[in-house]
C-alpha cells in the first residue's frame, strides 16, 4: 500500500470516487514532475562540473555559488531563444517530436520506487512497463529526423531506430536473470528480494544492462545520434528554444531513469544502512550517474557498424548465455544463496574472457584481446584528473602577467624621442601608419600620426624600424570596441595614453618588469 | 643531404634518350621545351628515381611564364629542379598521370596562374569562385573589374 | 473504479483509435499514417488497461508500438516519395476487394459469435494467471513455446552467421 | 542481395564542427558508405602569395605567420632560409640554434593540437583536447616570453631571430623538457591501447607507401606509410645535422599509424630541444642585414619539416626589395591529395575521422 493510495483511500470518504482518483494521481504527478525535474537540474550541473573537474577545468562556477544557477540561466537563455521551424520540414510532425521525446522518459517513474512506500503506481508488470515506455522515445527522435528535413537529421534519425532496436534487445535478456531470481515483474518486490544487491549475484547482467541502457540513452560512447563532430548535432539540429530545452531534458531525464532503474534492479534500490532508504536511493543514483559522466569524457565514439556489431555479437550471446546459467542455478539452487556470487563473479570473468578472445569488433583488424585493459586505463587516468587543480583562469578577477616583450594592443609612442623620421609607416606590412610631418627647427615635426588598430598586425616591425626608440609596443591587452573608427588612434590620443611600454625590442627595459605569470614556472622558482 | 643531379649531366642524358627537348641548363636547373614535358619527365621518373614531385611553382616573366618542377629521389636522395618556358596562350601538358601530387598544385597554377595543363583530370578553379575573372598571380592583374 | 470514469476513457480511446485507424487509411504521406499507426496500436493499449489486462497492455505497446511500429517507420525512411504517398493506382480494384471480402467476413464472425460477457471485474494481476495458462505442466503450452524460443534462436544465429565479416 | 538504394550528398562544411576550419567536402553517401567526395576549398583563401609581391622581404615574414597558424615558427623558418639561401646571409650560431629550439617547440604544440583535434573527432568528449592544449599552452607560455606573441609570432629575421632569449627562458624550458615525457606517457595511457580508439583508427585509411610518395606527401602522414624520409634528415637544413634523433615510421600508413608517429615526432621532438640546449652557444643573434634588402637576381627554393610536412618557400628575385614571386609549397593542401581515395568506401565516421588523421590548417590550405 503505497502513500498515493492512502491519501486516495481518505479522499474517498468525502468526495466521488472518481474525483477521489483524480485528484491524487494529478497532485502526485505534478510533485513527481517537479521534483524529477529539479534532480534533472541538478544533473546537468553536476555533469558539467564533474566533466570540467576530468577535464582539469572548473566548469560552470559563475551563475549563482558554485554556478548552481547555471542551469537556471541557460534554461533563462533557451527560453529566450527565437523558435525555428524549417519551412521546408513537416511542421506538426517537428513541432509534436520534442513532446513525444520528453514524455515517455517522464512517464518511467511512474514505476520507480524511490522508497519502500514512495512509488506513483507499483503495477505488477512494472519493468515490462518501463522497457515498453522507453522504447516510445525513439519515436519523438525518429519525427525529429524525419520532421526536420535536414540530412543531418536524417541520417541521425536512422542510426537511431537502428540503435534502439539493436540495443533492446541485450537490456531485455540482461534483465531477465533478474527477474529469474526475484520471481517478479514488480519494482518494489525486485528491490525487496534483494538482500544481496544484485549486480553481486548477476555481474554479467548488470555489466550488459549497464552498457545496453547508456546505448539506449545514447550516452558516450554510444552517442552516435548527435555526434557532433559528424553529424553535428543529430536529430534536434534544427531545434531552438523550447523545443531544443524538451530534448535537452528528456536526455537528461532519460539518464536519470536509466541510473534509477539501474538503482533499482541491480544496485538494491532504497536498501542501505543509517541513513533514510530515499537519500540512499537518490545518492546511488549520482554515482551511478557519475559513472555515466565518467566514461563519457574518457571514451570515444564507436562508429555505427561496430555499435551494431557490439549489441549483436557480443552484449546479444552474453546476455542469452547469462539467462541460461541463472535459469539453471535457479533450478539446482531455488533459494539462491549469496555463496553463488562468487561463481557467478567467475562465470562473468570467464565468460567475458573466453568472448573478447574469439570476438572481434572489426573483422580480423582490431581484437579486443584485450578484455577491456586499454578502456580501463584510460578510465584510471580521467580519473586522476580528478583530484589535480584546474588550470582555468578566472579571468577578469585572476589576470596574467603578459611576458615583459609582450606585443600589446596598442603603440606607445614618444613624442619627445620622435624625430619625423617616417621610418615606422614604411616598415609597416599593412601601412596603417599614417604619418604627416612638417619641416621644423631641429628636425621634423609630426603633424598627424593615426594607427588603424583594427588592421595592425601587431608584428612589431614598426618598433623594431625606428632609430631613436621613440617607439614601443603596449603591455595592454584588452581593446575592444563597438565601432571600427573608435580603434583609429590620433596623435592627441597616443600623447595623453598611459605609456604602459613593453620590452619589446628593448630587452634592457626588462629588468624592472613584473614577471611574466607561467603555467608551468621554472623549479627554482616554484 | 639531398644532392642536386649536376643539370649539365641531366641534360646530356636526356639529349640522349629525346633529342631536342633540352633547350639549356644553368647551375640550377635543366630547361626543356614545354611539349617535350611530360617525356622527360616520365624518363627522369622512370630512369632517375625521381619519384618524388616535391612541388610546381609557376612564376609569370611578363612575355613568358616559366614552370618550375622541383623533383626528388626518396630512395637515392637526389633532386632536379625543371624548368619549362610556355607562353601566355599555351598549354602545358599535365604531369597527374606521372606524380598524383600534381593533382592539386596543378589546379592551384591554373586558377591563380592561369596556365592550362592539358590532360589533367579535373581542372578547375581550386580557391576562387567559378565566375572569377582573370587569374590573380599574372603581373598584367589588376584588381578592378575581377569582380562578376 | 467507477463506471462514469471507465466508459468516458472507453469512448476517448475508442473515437481516437478509430479516428487514427482512418487516418492510416486515408492519408497520402505514408510517414504521417504511420505514426497515426503507431496512436492507433497506444489506444488499442488503452483499451486493454481498461480491460484491466494489463500485461496484455504493456504487451501490445512493447510489441506493436516499439517494435513492429518502428520496423515500419524505418521502412519508410528507405523509401523514396514518402510524401506523396504511391501513385501507382494499378491494384486499386483488388485492394478494394480484398478488403471488403475481409470486411465481410469480420462482421459476420462478430456478428455470429456468442460472446460470452464476463460479468464480474477481474481482481488482481493477470501476470502469473497468464503465466499458468502458458506454462504450467497440466494444461500449457510449454512445448510448442519451447519450440518457438529454439526457432528464434536458430534464427538469430543463423543470421549472425550469414553476416559476419570474412 | 544487394538492396537498390539511392545515394544521398550531404555537404559537410564550410561549417562543421570537424573540418577544422572552413574546409568543405561534398560527400555522397550510400547509406553511410561514401561513394564520392570532392573536397572544395578556398573559403579562406586570401592571396598571400600575391599580397606578398607588394611587400618588402621582411614585410613578409608576419605574412608567413597567418599561413599555418599553428606552426608560425616553422613558417618563418622556412620563409627566412629561402631568403637567406637568395641574398646568400650568413647566420649567427646561436641564431640557428634559438630557431630549432622554437621550430621543435612548435612542432611539439603543432602535434599536441593535432592529436587533441583529432580525437575529437573520433568523438572523445574534449578531454584528450583539453589534455594536450594544457601543455601546448606552456608552450605558448615559452613563445610569449621569447617574442612576446602566443599565435602569430614573427620572431625570425632575415639573418637570425628578433631577440635574444630572456634569462628566464633556458629554465622554464627546461622544467618542460623534463616534463613532456611524462604527459606524452600519460597520453598513450588514455589513448594508445583504447580499444575503441583501436577499433575506430585501425586499418582505417590505408596509405600505401607508393602511393604516398606519388602523391607527394609529406610529413607524419608520409612516415606514417612507412617511409622514412624526414627533410631533417634528408636534406639538413640550419644545424639539424648536428643532433641525434630517430625517424619514427608507421607499419600500415592507416590513421593510427598517423596518429602514432605524431606522438613520437612529440618525443623525438624534445630529445632535439634538449640537446639544442646543451649546445647552445654565446653570441650575437644576428647577422648585418641592410634595413632594405636586394637579394640578387635569381631564385631560391628552400624547405624545412615543418610539423604538417614539407613547408616549401620559393622566392625569385629581380633585384628589387620585393620578391619578385613568393610561392609556398603548402603541404596541408598536397597531402589533401589522397583524401578522396582514402575515404572512399569508408563510412562517415571514419571520413571524419581520416580527414584529422591528416591534420591540415585551412589557412595554409587556402593560403
Amino acid at each position: 500500500m503505497n502513500v498515493l493510495e492512502q491519501f486516495h483511500d481518505w479522499l474517498a470518504n468525502y468526495w466521488p470516487s472518481w474525483a477521489a482518483y483524480l485528484v491524487p494521481a494529478l497532485v502526485a504527478f505534478a510533485v513527481l514532475s517537479t521534483f524529477i525535474l529539479l534532480v534533472v537540474l541538478v544533473f546537468i550541473y553536476v555533469e558539467r562540473r564533474g566533466v570540467g573537474r576530468f577535464q582539469v577545468r572548473r566548469g560552470p562556477n559563475r551563475a549563482g555559488p558554485f554556478g548552481i544557477l547555471q542551469p537556471v540561466a541557460d534554461a533563462v537563455k533557451i527560453l529566450t531563444k527565437e523558435d525555428i521551424i524549417p519551412s521546408a520540414g513537416d511542421r506538426w510532425v517537428h513541432l509534436l517530436a520534442p513532446v513525444i521525446a520528453f514524455f515517455p522518459a517522464l512517464a518511467i517513474f511512474a514505476v520507480i520506487p524511490f522508497e519502500g512506500r514512495a512509488i506513483f503506481a507499483d503495477l505488477n508488470v512494472g519493468i515490462l512497463y518501463i522497457i515498453a515506455i522507453s522504447s516510445l522515445g525513439v519515436i519523438g527522435t525518429f519525427m525529429a529526423g524525419w520532421g526536420s528535413n535536414n540530412k543531418y537529421s536524417l541520417v541521425s534519425a536512422m542510426r537511431a531506430v537502428a540503435q534502439m532496436i539493436s540495443y533492446e534487445v541485450p537490456l531485455v535478456l540482461s534483465i531477465a536473470g533478474v527477474l529469474i531470481i526475484s520471481g517478479s515483474l514488480s519494482m518494489t518486490s525486485i528491490v525487496e528480494a534483494q538482500e544481496v544487491p544484485f549486480f553481486l549475484l548477476q555481474p554479467l547482467g548488470f555489466l550488459i544492462f549497464f552498457i545496453a541502457a547508456a546505448a539506449e540513452i545514447q550516452r558516450s560512447p554510444f552517442d552516435l545520434l548527435e555526434a557532433e563532430s559528424e553529424i553535428v548535432a543529430g536529430y534536434h539540429i534544427e531545434y531552438s528554444g523550447m523545443k531544443f530545452a524538451l530534448f535537452y531534458l528528456a536526455e537528461y531525464t532519460h539518464a536519470f531513469a536509466i541510473s534509477a532503474i539501474v538503482v533499482t534492479l541491480f544496485l538494491g534500490g532504497w536498501h542501505g544502512v543509517l541513513l533514510p532508504g530515499a537519500l540512499w536511493f537518490m545518492i546511488k543514483v549520482f554515482l551511478v550517474f557519475g559513472a555515466l559522466f565518467w566514461v563519457r569524457s574518457t571514451l570515444p565514439r564507436l562508429r555505427v557498424d561496430q555499435l551494431m556489431g557490439f549489441a549483436w555479437k557480443c552484449l546479444f550471446p552474453l546476455a542469452l548465455i547469462n539467462v541460461f546459467i541463472t535459469a539453471i542455478e535457479s533450478v539446482i539452487w531455488p533459494e539462491f544463496p549469496w555463496q553463488l556470487l562468487i561463481l557467478n563473479i567467475l562465470i562473468a570473468a570467464l565468460l567475458i574472457v573466453l568472448w573478447s578472445g574469439f570476438f572481434r569488433v572489426a573483422g580480423e583488424r582490431v581484437s579486443f584481446q584485450r578484455y577491456g585493459r586499454g578502456i580501463i586505463k584510460g578510465l584510471t587516468v580521467t580519473f586522476s584528473h580528478l583530484f589535480r587543480r584546474p588550470i582555468t583562469v578566472q579571468y577578469p578577477e585572476q589576470r596574467l602577467t603578459p611576458a615583459p616583450r609582450f606585443r600589446g594592443n596598442m603603440l606607445v609612442w614618444d613624442q619627445d624621442a620622435c624625430i619625423g623620421c617616417r621610418a615606422c609607416a614604411r616598415a609597416c606590412p599593412v601601412s596603417v601608419i599614417d604619418i604627416e610631418t612638417t619641416k621644423g627647427d631641429k628636425g621634423q615635426i609630426v603633424e598627424k600620426l593615426e594607427v588603424d588598430f583594427g588592421r595592425c598586425l601587431f608584428c612589431g616591425l614598426c618598433v623594431e624600424a625606428c632609430p631613436v626608440k621613440a617607439m614601443f609596443m603596449s603591455r595592454d591587452y584588452e581593446q575592444a570596441s563597438y565601432r571600427r573608427e573608435q580603434l583609429v588612434v590620433s596623435k592627441e590620443q597616443f600623447v595623453a595614453a598611459e605609456k604602459r611600454r613593453s620590452a619589446y625590442f628593448y630587452p634592457d627595459l626588462e629588468a624592472e618588469m613584473p614577471l611574466q605569470t607561467l603555467l608551468a614556472p621554472p623549479k627554482e622558482e616554484s | 643531404m639531398t644532392e642536386p643531379l649536376s643539370p649539365s649531366e641531366i641534360a646530356k642524358q636526356i639529349g640522349e634518350h629525346i633529342p631536342d627537348a633540352v633547350t639549356d641548363s644553368d647551375e640550377n636547373a635543366v630547361f626543356v621545351r614545354s611539349e617535350a614535358l611530360f617525356d622527360v619527365a616520365r624518363f627522369l621518373k622512370q630512369n632517375l628515381d625521381l619519384d618524388y614531385l616535391s612541388a610546381i611553382t609557376a612564376v609569370d616573366f611578363l612575355e613568358h611564364f616559366e614552370v618550375v618542377y622541383q623533383l626528388t629521389s626518396i630512395e637515392h636522395n637526389h633532386s632536379v629542379v625543371l624548368k619549362t618556358r610556355c607562353g601566355k596562350d599555351e598549354k602545358m601538358p599535365s604531369v597527374v598521370s606521372l606524380w598524383q601530387g600534381a593533382d592539386l598544385q596543378e589546379r592551384d597554377i591554373f586558377d591563380l596562374m592561369g596556365i592550362a595543363f592539358s590532360g589533367h583530370p579535373n581542372l578547375k578553379r581550386i580557391f576562387l569562385w567559378d565566375g572569377f575573372k582573370g587569374h590573380p598571380l599574372r603581373k598584367d592583374w589588376s584588381k578592378d573589374g575581377a569582380q562578376d | 473504479m467507477d463506471n462514469v470514469g471507465i466508459t468516458a476513457s472507453f469512448w476517448v480511446l475508442a473515437v481516437v483509435c478509430v479516428a487514427s485507424a482512418l487516418a492510416v487509411v486515408f492519408l497520402r504521406d505514408i510517414f504521417r499514417a504511420a505514426l497515426f499507426l503507431v496512436l492507433c496500436f497506444f489506444t488499442v493499449a488503452g483499451v486493454f488497461v481498461i480491460l484491466s489486462a494489463d500485461f496484455l497492455a504493456v504487451a501490445q505497446v512493447l510489441i506493436y508500438v516499439g517494435a513492429i511500429a518502428v520496423l515500419i517507420i524505418f521502412a519508410l525512411m528507405l523509401t523514396r516519395g514518402t510524401q506523396q504517398g504511391s501513385p501507382s493506382g494499378r491494384f486499386r480494384f483488388t485492394a478494394f476487394l480484398v478488403g471488403a471480402v475481409f470486411l465481410v467476413t469480420m462482421i459476420l464472425v462478430v456478428t455470429g459469435t456468442d460472446w460470452q460477457a464476463i460479468t464480474e471485474t477481474p481482481t488482481g494481476s493477470t501476470t502469473s494467471a497468464l503465466a499458468h495458462a502458458l506454462f504450467s505442466e497440466e494444461e500449457g503450452f510449454i512445448l510448442p513455446f519451447e519450440i518457438a524460443a529454439a526457432l528464434l534462436l536458430a534464427a538469430v544465429i543463423g543470421a549472425i552467421v550469414l553476416i559476419r565479416e570474412k | 542481395m544487394a538492396l537498390k538504394t539511392e545515394p544521398v550528398m550531404i555537404n559537410f562544411g564550410p561549417q562543421h564542427p570537424s573540418t577544422h576550419g572552413v574546409f568543405r567536402m561534398r560527400v555522397t553517401f550510400d547509406g553511410e558508405v561514401i561513394v564520392e567526395l570532392e573536397p572544395v576549398f578556398g573559403y579562406l583563401h586570401r592571396g598571400i602569395e600575391k599580397l606578398a609581391e607588394a611587400k618588402t622581404y621582411t614585410q613578409v615574414i608576419p605574412y608567413t605567420d597567418r599561413l599555418d597558424y599553428l606552426a608560425s615558427m616553422s613558417n618563418n623558418f622556412a620563409y627566412v632560409l629561402a631568403v637567406e639561401k637568395l641574398a646568400e646571409i650568413e647566420v649567427p650560431e646561436r641564431a640557428q640554434y634559438l630557431r630549432v629550439i622554437m621550430a621543435e617547440l612548435m612542432r611539439i604544440a603543432s602535434h599536441l593540437m593535432a592529436v587533441g583535434a583529432f580525437f575529437n573527432d573520433l568523438g572523445a568528449f574534449f578531454t584528450p583536447f583539453m589534455y594536450m592544449f594544457r601543455e601546448r599552452e606552456k608552450i605558448l607560455d615559452l613563445f610569449e616570453m621569447v617574442c612576446g606573441q602566443r599565435l602569430t609570432y614573427n620572431y625570425m629575421r632575415i639573418g637570425g631571430v628578433s631577440h635574444d632569449i630572456p634569462e628566464r627562458f633556458l629554465p622554464a624550458l627546461m622544467r618542460f623538457i623534463d616534463e613532456m615525457p611524462g604527459f606524452i606517457e600519460e597520453y598513450d595511457w588514455l589513448l594508445a591501447e583504447n580499444e575503441i580508439v583501436l577499433a575506430r583508427t585501425k586499418g582505417v585509411g590505408v596509405l600505401p607507401a607508393d602511393k604516398a610518395i606519388n602523391a607527394s606527401i609529406s610529413g607524419p602522414m608520409l612516415r606514417a606509410s612507412g617511409v622514412k624520409w624526414d627533410i631533417r634528415r634528408a636534406d639538413p637544413y640550419s644545424v639539424y645535422d648536428r643532433f641525434d634523433f630517430e625517424t619514427p615510421v608507421g607499419l600500415r600508413g592507416d590513421t593510427y599509424d598517423r596518429y602514432w608517429v605524431r606522438i613520437q615526432e612529440m618525443r623525438q621532438s624534445t630529445h632535439i630541444v634538449k640537446q639544442a640546449m646543451q649546445q647552445l652557444p654565446a653570441g650575437e643573434v644576428r647577422s648585418k642585414v641592410p634595413a632594405t634588402l636586394r637579394p640578387p637576381k635569381g631564385e631560391a627554393y628552400a624547405h624545412i619539416e615543418s610539423p604538417r610536412g614539407e613547408l616549401g618557400f620559393y622566392l625569385v628575385s629581380d633585384n628589387s626589395p620585393r620578391p619578385y614571386r613568393f610561392k609556398v609549397r603548402a603541404p596541408s593542401l598536397i597531402n589533401l591529395t589522397v583524401l578522396r581515395d582514402l575515404c572512399l568506401g569508408w563510412k562517415l565516421a571514419d571520413a571524419i575521422a581520416i580527414l584529422g588523421s591528416i591534420d591540415i590548417v585551412l589557412a595554409e590550405v587556402d593560403r
